[in-house]
C-alpha cells in the first residue's frame, strides 16, 4: 500500500517466540445493543508474537484489541491476559492495564502536559515510581524513540510522527509486556509513517508481544509472524505472512487483498 | 385551618423536638450587645448619618435597651429588615428585638407569636393630596390613584376603607417611602396614604409643603411599638420597662441634663428615687444594675427629648405631639407606675 | 499588452507602489462608504445624528456643566445652581455622591480601617493572576489557595486585627464579597455536579440533574427569600447565623448550578481519546479526572466562568430586596436622610456607572480569553 | 496451555462491593441514595421541630381565606374579598403577561440591534455597540428602577395628557390608555371574512410558490396577499355597516376611563426587561449571522443570487438554527428576571404570592414553595419547547430536507405513520418522526393532566365545590398520591429513562381504580373540557407509554435536556 515500508530494516533473528501464553481469548462475544460486533473469537497469543490484524472497516478488529485492555467490555466468553482474567473485578483490570500498553490512531497525548510529563505521569501515579527515577527512565525511553531533545515541549509543538513516537514512549515507560496498536499510522502523512514503523520494528526486535491493527501490509510481511483477517465480527483467516499474502484460502480474504494490494 | 397530609408527616417528625427556650436576656448579656431589627430607612425614625451611624426615633429605643442592659448606648448592632423579613428575623432568633414602626395587631400578637411591649408612637393611617385637587375628604376620592407602601397593614386598611365606603380606587404599590414620595410628587398618583406621621414627615421634605394637604380622615389605629418573641418574659420585661422608663422620666421631668443630679441623692418623690436606683433594689429584680434607668435617661434622654430630637415640631419632620403627648397633657402616652 | 502568440514572459523588475485614485481614500470616500451608502443608510445616519444631538448635549449640560459637587444637602445644591445659572435651572447634585461615596463603596466599615478591604482587593487581584495568566510561575497558586483565609481575617478582623461586624459591611464591598465568594465556593460544587451529570450512574446523575435544573429554573430572588426567611428553619433549632453568610450560601448554590453547566460544556469539548488514553495507562477514575480531564476542561471553561461571574456580580444587587445594604440597598437610607430627601437620578446613575465599569472590563477580559483560546489550539 | 483458566466466579465477598464493576455502581448509588435520604430527613426533621417550636402549622388552608388587599393590574376578576389563591393566580397571569410582551419586544429590539450592529454604516453600528455594551453590563434591577422613575417624571399627568397617534394611545404617568374595540351586530361576519381571507392568502402563497417553481415567474406575492386580506375584510366591514368601532378613553375625574390601559409599572418593567434582554439577543443574532455569513454569502453571490435573496434564502434560515437555542434561553432569563417586578410595585407572582400574601399571612414556607413550583414549571415548559425545536432541527438535518422552518405540527407528522415505522424508530434505519411524534403527544398529555390536576387541587375556586384543604384525609391522600404518581411518571419520561413500564402500569391500575370509585376526578370539569376528556386522555397517555415499552420502541425523550449556553440570568 505504502512504499515507505520497503526500506524497513528488519532483523527477524532477534525476534523470539516463547511457549508462554500472553493472551488467551476463548469463545468471546460482544454486542453493541442489538449489533453483534464480535462473534466467537478464539485466539492464543504467545509471548513474543507479533500479530497483525487486518480487515475492512467495521469488521470489529479495533473492538477486539480494545477488549483486551477493557476499553470495551465483552459480554460472553473469557479473556485471560498474562494469567489474569478480565472480569468485572476492577483490581484485575488495573493490573492488566499496567501490563498492556496501547497506541491510538489519534495519539491521544495529553496536550496540557509536556512530553516528559506525559511519559512520567503513569509511572508516578500508577506504579508509584519516585519522580527522579521516572524521569530518568522517561529520558532513556525518549532516546530510544529518538526524540530526547523534545522532552520539554508540548505535544502541540510536535509533528504527527513525533507525537506518535512520544505516545509509544509513554507506553514503554510503564514497561509493558504486551502492546496493542490501533491503526497507529493511519493519521500520519506518508513521510512520517516510516519513523513510527522504525520504532515499532525496534520494539519487535526487542521481543515485545504486539497486536497491531494496521493496513501497512509491508509491515505485516516483514515484521509479523502471524496475520489475521477479520470480517463481520469474526476471525476469517489467520496464517503466517507469506502464506497469507500469497495463498489466501477464504474468498473474502482474497477479495480484500485484491482491493488493498491493487494500488 | 384543616390538617393537611403534609402537616401530618411534619408534625409527627416534630413531636420529638423539645422547646429550647433559652433566656434572651442571658444570651444578650453573654454576647455583649443587643441585636436590634430596624427598618431600611424611614425619615426621622431610621436613617443613616454621613458618618455611617444609624439614627432616629426607632433607633433610640434600641440604644435605650442597650444602655439598660450594658450601660452603653453603643452596645447594639442593627439588622435592617424589610416588611417581609422582619418577623422571621425575630422568630428565628436572628435579632433580639424589633423596633421598626410595626403596628400592634391581634394576628401578629396571637398568630405570629410575637409580644408587643408597649407603644412608642400612636399613629393612624391618613391621606395626603395636592391642594390643587380641591379634595376635602377621603370619601371624595372615587377613582383616584393611590400610592401605598406594600408589606404593611396600610394596604389592608386601605382596601377595607374603600370597600366600606363603596368607592373605587387604583392602588399603586411602592416598596419604600422614598419611591412613594417621588411618585407622588411626579403626579403618578393622586393620593399618598401611609401612617399620618409618615405623611407629615414626607410633606415636610417637599419644596412647597403648603401645596399639599393631609385629609382629616384617619382610617386606622396604628399603635407602633417594639416587640420580641413570645414566651421570653424576662427579656420582654427589660424592653417594656426601658420604654416605660423613658415615658415616666418625661412625666416626672427627668431629662438627660438633670438626671445626674437627681440620681446623686434620694429626692422627695419616691417614684423618682425608685426609678433612679436611690431607693430599693428594683434593677436587680430584672437582673439589671441598680441605676440602669438613670443610665438610660442620661444616654438617651426622656421620651419627650427623643421625640423632639428626631421628629418633633422643631425638626425637619415637624410632627406635633398630638396623641403622643403625655396623659397629663391629654395624650395617650402613659406608663404603669414604677413600683 | 501584446497580442503576439508568444506567451513567454519574464518580469523585468518590481513595479513600485503608487497612490490610489482619489475616490478610494480621504474623508469624502470614508463618508460615502460608511455613512451615505444608499438611501436607507443615509436615512439611518441622519436619524442617528438627530438622536445624538437631541440626547447628548442636554445630558452633558445636566451632568457636567450644571452639576454641583460641593453642597451639604439637596436644597444646598439647588441654591448653588440657582446662584450660578439662574432660577429654575436644573442640574445634577453630585454632592450626595461626594458626601456618601465611602458609604456606597464600603458601607459602614470603620473609615480608619478602609485599608483592609482595599488591601484584600489588591491581594485578590494578585491571587487571581496565576489562575488567569498561565505564564506566571506555578508556586503563586499556593498564595491563591491561602488567599481566602487571609481575606476573611482582613475584612472581618481577628488575629490581632480589630473585629468588624458583618452588619457594618455594605456597599460595593458587599457586592464584591458576595460575588467573589459565591463564584469561588461554587467552583468545586460545580465541578462535582458536572461530573455527576456526566456519570453513567442513573441515580447520581438524576440527583445532579434535578438540583441543577431546579436552581436554574427559579429566579435568584426566590432563593434569596429562602435565605432570608426560610434557611433557619432547615437548620437545627436554635442555630442562627449571619444574614450575609446565609445569602452567600444561597448564592453559592445558585452559582454552582450555572457553573456546573459551564464546566459540563468544557468536559464535552474534550476529546474522547483523552479518557481512553488515561484508562489505557491504568489511571483510575479519580486520578484521570484530576490529572487529565479537569485541567483541560477547566481551561476551556474559564471564559464561561468569567461570564458567570459577571452575571452573578450584577445579580448581587438583588440582595437589596431582602434588606442587605449593597449599593442599591443603600439608596433607600440615603434618600431617607433629611438632607437628601428627593434625590434620585444622581444615585441611580452613580450605581449604574459603578457596576458598568466592573462588568464591562470583565467582559472585555473574557472576550480576550475566548480569542486567545481559539488561537491557542 | 500453561495457564489454566478456571472461571473464578468466586463467592461474594464484601470488598467486591467497591472492587467489582458489577456491584460497584449499584453500591455507590445506594450510598448516595442513603445520604440524600438522610439529608432530606434531617432537613424535614429540622423544619418540623422549628415549626413546632414556633407554634406554627404547615398547611395551605390560608390560601382560601380572603386576601384583603387590592391589585391594580389584573387579567381576571378580583377584589379584596377574593381568596389568596385567586390573588396568586392574578400574579401568575401578570408574570406571564409581562413575560410574553417582554419576549416579543426583546426579540424585535434584539434582532434590529443585532443586524444594525453589523451594518456598514459606521455611526449606526457604533450606536448599537454603545447600546449593547452599555445595557449588558448594568444590573437589570437598576435599569428597572431607573426606567420606572423616568416614566414617572417624563410622562404627563392625566390632566395635561394628550392623545397621540390619532387618539390611539394616551400616555400618562399612570399608564398608557388605548381604545378598546366594540362589537355590534354583524361584526362576526367581518371576523369570519378576515379569517377566510387569511386562509385564502396562505393558499395563494403556496400556489404562487408552486407556480414559480414550475414556470419561474415571480409574482408580487406579498402585495397580493396584503391586498387580499385587507380588501376582503374592508369590504365586508363596509357592507355590514361599520359594525366594529373603537371606544376611546376619556378623562373622567382623576383618571382616564374606558378603553384598555397598561399601567406604567407594566410598561416600565416590560421596557426595561426587553431593553436588557434585547442587548443579549442582539449579540446572539450577530454571532449567528457571522457564524453563517462568510463563506455562504460568497457562495450565494457566486451563484448569482441577489443580496436580498441571499439574506432570506441562505443566511437567515441557517443563522436561525444558531440563534434560536440561545434566544429561547434568553426568554427564560427574561421570565425569571420579571420577578424583579416587586421593586417597582408591579403585582406579578412574586408581588402577590411571594409578597403581600407571604407578608400578611406569615406562611413563608408554603408561599415560597408554590412560587418556586410556578417558576420551575415555566422554565421546564420553555426548555421543553426549545428541545422540541432542537429535535426537529436534528430531524431536518438527518433527513436532509432542505431549508424548512420550524413548525410544531411537523413534530406530530409521524403520528399517522405506519405502525412498523413507529415500532422501529431506529435513527439509522428510519427517520425518528414516528416515535418522536407519538412520544411528544404522550409527554404533552402527561403534562396537561398534571397541570389540570394541580389546578383542580389547589387553585380551582368554582362555586359549590369544596376546596382541597377541606376534604377528608383519605380523599386528600388518594388525590395527592395520584398527583405524585403522575408527576413521577412525567419526570421519568422527561429524563430519558425509558423503562418506566412498571411505573406506568401501576399508575394505570391506580388511575382506573380512582375512576371506578369516582374519586376524585369524577367531578372534574374545566370549562369546555369534559371530565371524560381528561380521564380518557390520561388513560391514552399511559397506555401509549406502556405500548412503547412493550413493543420495544425507545421513547428517547431528549427534549427536556437543556442545550443552553446561558449567559447570566
Amino acid at each position: 500500500m505504502s512504499d515507505s515500508t520497503e526500506e524497513l530494516h528488519v532483523d527477524q533473528s532477534k525476534m523470539h517466540i516463547t511457549d508462554e501464553i500472553a493472551i488467551q481469548i476463548t469463545d468471546m462475544n460482544k454486542w453493541y445493543g442489538e449489533f453483534h460486533v464480535l462473534r466467537d473469537i478464539n485466539l492464543t497469543v504467545h509471548r513474543g508474537e507479533r500479530i497483525v490484524v487486518c480487515g475492512p472497516s467495521g469488521s470489529g478488529k479495533s473492538t477486539l484489541i480494545r477488549c483486551i485492555n477493557r476499553l470495551e467490555e465483552h459480554q460472553k466468553g473469557e479473556i485471560v491476559v498474562e494469567g489474569i482474567e478480565l472480569n468485572s473485578d476492577l483490581k484485575n483490570i488495573d493490573k492488566i492495564r499496567a501490563e498492556v500498553g496501547m497506541l491510538f490512531q489519534s495519539f491521544n497525548l495529553f496536550p496540557h502536559l509536556t512530553v516528559l510529563e506525559n511519559c512520567t505521569l503513569a509511572p508516578i501515579w500508577v506504579r508509584k515510581t519516585p519522580k527522579n527515577e521516572a524521569e530518568a527512565t522517561a529520558m532513556q525511553t525518549l532516546e530510544r524513540v529518538k526524540i530526547p531533545e523534545q522532552a520539554h515541549k508540548y505535544p502541540a509543538q510536535l509533528s504527527g510522527g513525533q507525537q506518535q513516537r512520544v505516545a509509544i514512549a509513554r507506553c514503554l515507560c510503564m514497561n509493558p509486556r504486551i502492546m496493542l496498536f490501533d491503526e497507529p499510522t493511519s493519521a500520519l502523512d506518508p513521510e512520517m509513517i516510516k519513523e513510527v514503523l522504525d520504532v515499532m520494528v525496534d520494539l519487535a526486535e526487542g521481543g515485545m508481544t504486539m497486536l497491531v491493527v494496521t493496513h501497512e501490509m509491508g509491515f505485516a510481511r516483514r515484521v509479523a509472524n502471524r496475520v489475521m483477517f477479520m470480517d463481520e465480527g469474526q476471525i476469517v483467516e489467520q496464517n503466517e505472512p507469506e502464506e497469507f499474502f500469497h495463498n489466501p484460502q477464504n474468498e473474502r480474504t482474497k477479495l480484500f487483498l485484491s482491493q488493498i494490494l491493487a494500488h | 385551618m384543616k390538617t393537611s397530609v403534609f402537616l401530618g408527616t411534619l408534625a409527627a417528625a416534630g413531636l420529638a423536638a423539645g422547646v429550647a427556650a433559652a433566656g434572651t436576656l442571658a444570651d444578650v448579656k453573654a454576647k455583649g450587645f443587643v441585636q436590634c431589627g430596624i427598618s431600611t430607612g424611614v425619615a426621622g425614625f431610621a436613617f443613616t448619618t454621613a458618618a455611617g451611624e444609624w439614627d432616629g426615633f426607632d433607633i433610640d429605643i434600641c440604644r435605650a435597651v442597650a444602655t439598660a442592659v450594658f450601660g452603653d448606648p453603643k452596645a447594639v448592632k442593627f439588622t435592617p429588615t424589610t416588611g417581609k423579613t422582619r418577623f422571621t428575623a425575630l422568630a428565628s432568633g436572628e435579632i433580639d428585638m424589633l423596633s421598626r414602626n410595626t403596628t400592634w395587631t391581634y394576628s401578629r400578637d396571637v398568630d405570629l407569636k410575637l409580644t408587643f411591649l408597649g407603644v412608642n408612637y400612636y399613629d393612624g393611617q391618613g391621606f395626603m393630596v395636592p391642594t390643587a385637587l380641591g379634595v376635602n375628604s377621603a370619601t371624595e376620592l372615587d377613582g383616584a390613584t393611590v400610592c401605598i407602601q406594600t408589606g404593611t397593614t396600610t394596604e389592608l386598611n386601605l382596601a377595607d376603607f374603600f370597600r366600606a365606603n363603596d368607592i373605587s380606587y387604583e392602588p399603586v404599590p411602592v416598596e419604600t417611602n422614598a419611591e412613594a414620595r417621588a411618585k407622588y410628587l411626579a403626579g403618578a398618583c393622586d393620593v399618598y396614604t401611609t401612617d399620618a406621621s409618615g405623611l407629615a414627615a414626607t410633606r415636610s421634605t417637599f419644596e412647597n409643603p403648603d401645596d399639599h394637604v393631609i385629609l382629616p380622615e384617619i382610617i386606622s389605629k396604628e399603635p407602633l411599638g417594639p416587640l420580641v418573641r413570645h414566651g421570653d418574659n424576662e427579656w420582654g420585661d427589660v424592653v417594656r420597662w426601658t420604654l416605660n422608663v423613658l415615658i415616666i422620666a418625661e412625666e416626672k421631668g427627668i431629662t438627660a441634663a438633670n438626671v445626674g443630679d437627681m440620681a446623686a441623692a434620694p429626692g422627695k418623690d419616691p417614684e423618682i428615687n425608685r426609678l433612679l436606683g436611690t431607693e430599693g433594689e428594683y434593677g436587680a429584680m430584672m437582673g439589671l444594675s441598680k441605676d440602669w434607668a438613670a443610665k438610660v435617661i442620661a444616654a438617651i434622654g426622656n421620651y419627650g427629648e427623643v421625640f423632639e430630637k428626631h421628629i418633633g415640631v422643631n425638626t425637619a419632620i415637624g410632627l406635633p405631639r398630638g396623641l403622643n403627648a403625655q396623659w397629663t397633657d391629654g395624650g395617650l402616652i402613659y406608663s404603669p407606675p414604677y413600683r | 499588452m501584446s497580442s503576439e502568440p508568444n506567451v513567454a514572459f519574464v518580469a523585468s523588475g518590481q513595479i513600485p507602489p503608487s497612490a490610489p485614485p482619489a475616490s478610494e481614500v480621504g474623508p469624502i470616500h470614508w463618508l460615502r462608504a460608511n455613512l451615505f451608502d444608499g438611501v436607507v443608510n443615509s436615512i439611518l445616519t441622519v436619524a442617528s445624528i438627530v438622536a445624538i444631538v437631541l440626547l447628548v448635549p442636554p445630558l452633558v449640560d445636566w451632568i457636567f456643566i450644571k452639576g454641583v459637587w460641593n453642597a451639604g444637602s439637596l436644597s444646598g445644591c439647588r441654591e448653588v445652581i440657582a446662584a450660578a445659572h439662574g432660577e429654575g435651572v436644573t442640574g445634577a447634585c453630585w454632592a450626595v455622591i461626594n458626601e456618601r461615596f465611602n458609604q456606597l463603596i464600603f458601607g459602614f466599615y470603620p473609615s480608619e480601617l478602609y485599608w483592609r478591604p482595599i488591601l484584600a482587593f489588591v491581594l485578590m487581584l494578585a491571587a487571581l493572576a496565576p489562575v488567569l495568566f498561565s505564564t506566571l510561575p506555578r508556586w503563586m497558586l499556593w498564595f491563591s489557595a491561602a488567599y481566602p483565609i487571609a481575606a476573611y481575617f482582613l475584612i472581618w478582623g481577628g488575629l490581632g486585627l480589630e473585629v468588624v461586624e458583618s452588619g457594618q459591611i455594605g456597599g460595593l464591598l458587599l457586592s464584591v464579597i458576595i460575588g467573589v465568594t459565591g463564584i469561588v465556593a461554587s467552583l468545586p460544587i460545580g465541578i462535582v455536579l458536572a461530573l455527576g451529570r456526566q456519570s453513567s450512574m442513573f441515580f447520581i446523575k438524576t440527583i445532579c440533574v434535578v438540583f441543577i435544573e431546579f436552581i436554574r429554573g427559579v429566579p435568584l430572588i426566590t432563593l434569596l427569600f429562602v435565605a432570608s426567611v426560610l434557611l433557619n428553619y432547615f437548620l437545627p433549632p436554635g442555630t442562627s447565623f449571619d444574614l450575609i453568610l446565609r445569602v452567600v450560601i444561597m448564592v453559592t448554590l445558585f452559582a454552582s448550578a450555572y457553573m456546573a453547566e459551564v464546566i459540563r460544556g468544557g468536559l464535552a469539548a474534550l476529546d474522547k481519546g483523552q479518557y481512553e488514553a488515561a484508562d489505557a495507562l491504568g489511571l483510575n477514575y479519580w486520578k484521570s479526572t484530576r490529572l487529565i480531564i479537569l485541567p483541560q476542561a477547566l481551561k476551556v471553561s474559564i471564559p464561561g466562568i468569567v461570564n458567570t461571574f459577571i452575571g452573578l456580580f450584577k445579580d448581587t444587587t438583588l440582595v437589596s430586596v431582602i434588606g442587605l445594604l449593597d449599593p442599591v440597598g443603600l439608596l433607600n437610607p440615603i434618600r431617607a436622610t433629611a438632607a437628601w430627601n428627593g434625590i434620585l437620578w444622581e444615585l441611580y446613575l452613580f450605581v449604574a456607572v459603578l457596576f458598568w465599569i466592573f462588568c464591562f472590563s470583565m467582559s472585555r477580559y473574557s472576550m480576550y480569553l475566548e480569542k486567545k483560546l481559539k488561537t491557542d489550539r | 496451555m500453561s495457564v489454566t483458566t478456571e472461571p473464578r466466579q468466586a463467592s461474594f465477598r464484601i470488598d467486591m462491593l467497591w472492587t467489582d464493576s458489577r456491584y460497584r455502581s449499584t453500591f455507590l448509588q445506594i450510598i448516595a441514595l442513603i445520604a440524600v435520604m438522610l439529608a432530606a430527613f434531617w432537613l424535614v426533621n429540622n423544619v418540623a421541630q422549628n415549626l413546632a417550636n414556633l407554634g406554627k402549622d404547615f398547611g395551605f388552608g390560608f390560601m382560601t381565606t380572603p386576601s384583603s388587599y387590592d391589585i391594580n393590574q389584573r387579567l381576571i376578576d378580583y377584589t379584596s374579598r377574593s381568596s389568596h389563591s385567586t390573588a396568586a393566580v392574578v400574579g401568575l397571569l401578570n408574570t406571564l403577561l409581562v413575560a410574553v410582551l417582554g419576549c416579543i419586544l426583546a426579540t424585535f429590539l434584539g434582532v434590529t440591534a443585532g443586524v444594525l450592529r453589523l451594518s456598514k454604516n459606521w455611526i449606526v453600528s457604533r450606536l448599537m455597540t454603545v447600546y449593547i455594551e452599555g445595557v449588558r453590563n448594568v444590573p437589570v434591577l437598576i435599569q428597572i428602577l431607573l426606567l420606572s422613575a423616568i416614566l414617572d417624571e417624563v410622562l404627563p399627568h392625566p390632566k395635561t395628557a394628550e392623545a397621540l397617534l390619532g387618539g390611539f394611545v394616551v400616555p400618562t404617568n399612570r399608564g398608557f390608555y388605548f381604545p378598546i374595540p366594540t362589537f355590534q351586530d354583524g361584526s362576526l361576519y367581518v371576523v369570519l371574512a378576515f379569517i377566510a381571507s387569511v386562509i385564502g392568502a396562505i393558499w395563494f402563497g403556496r400556489w404562487a410558490t408552486r407556480r414559480q417553481q414550475q414556470t419561474g415567474e415571480h409574482l408580487p406575492v406579498a402585495w397580493i396577499k396584503l391586498g387580499l386580506v385587507a380588501g376582503v375584510t374592508l369590504l365586508t366591514y363596509l357592507v355590514m355597516g361599520l359594525p366594529i368601532g373603537l371606544e376611546y378613553p376619556e378623562l373622567k375625574g382623576f383618571n382616564f376611563k374606558g378603553g384598555i390601559y397598561a399601567r406604567t409599572s407594566l410598561v416600565a418593567l416590560t421596557l426595561a426587561l426587553s431593553i436588557y434582554t434585547g442587548a443579549f439577543i442582539a449579540e446572539n443574532v450577530r454571532a449567528g449571522i457571522q457564524a453563517v455569513s462568510k463563506g455562504q454569502t460568497e457562495a450565494a453571490f457566486a451563484l448569482g443570487l441577489r443580496p436580498s435573496w441571499t439574506m432570506n434564502l441562505i443566511i437567515l434560515p441557517q443563522a436561525l438554527r444558531v440563534i434560536i437555542p440561545p434566544l429561547i434561553s434568553q426568554y427564560l432569563n427574561l421570565t425569571k428576571n420579571s420577578s424583579l417586578a416587586l421593586a417597582i410595585g408591579y403585582m406579578d407572582a412574586t408581588g402577590t404570592l411571594g409578597g403581600i400574601t407571604l407578608n400578611q399571612t406569615g406562611h413563608a414556607f408554603e408561599t415560597l414553595m408554590l412560587l418556586m413550583a410556578f417558576y420551575l414549571s415555566i422554565s421546564l415548559s420553555i426548555s421543553f419547547v426549545m428541545n422540541l425545536y432542537n429535535e426537529q432541527v436534528k430531524l431536518v438535518e438527518r433527513t436532509s430536507v432542505a431549508g424548512g422552518g420550524f413548525s410544531v405540527l411537523a413534530l406530530f407528522a409521524g403520528v399517522n405513520g405506519k405502525w412498523e415505522t413507529l415500532k422501529k424508530g431506529d435513527a439509522t434505519m428510519q427517520p425518528n418522526y414516528g416515535v418522536a411524534g407519538w412520544l411528544n403527544l404522550v409527554v404533552l398529555l402527561y403534562g396537561a393532566t398534571l397541570v389540570m390536576m394541580l389546578y383542580y387541587l389547589f387553585l380551582d375556586q368554582s362555586e359549590g365545590r369544596d376546596s382541597y384543604y377541606l376534604w377528608g384525609t383519605g380523599k386528600q391522600a388518594i388525590t395527592l398520591f395520584l398527583t405524585v404518581f403522575s408527576a413521577t411518571a412525567f419526570v421519568t419520561a422527561i429524563f430519558k429513562h425509558y423503562r418506566f413500564i412498571d411505573m406506568a402500569a401501576a399508575e394505570l391500575v391506580v388511575f382506573i381504580l380512582a375512576v371506578l370509585i369516582g374519586l376524585p376526578f369524577g367531578e372534574m370539569t374545566f370549562g369546555l373540557l369534559d371530565t371524560s376528556v381528561v380521564v380518557f386522555g390520561g388513560l391514552a397517555a399511559r397506555l401509549a407509554t406502556i405500548g412503547y415499552t412493550v413493543f420495544g420502541a425507545r421513547p428517547n425523550v431528549t427534549y427536556f435536556y437543556r442545550v443552553r449556553e446561558g449567559s447570566g440570568s
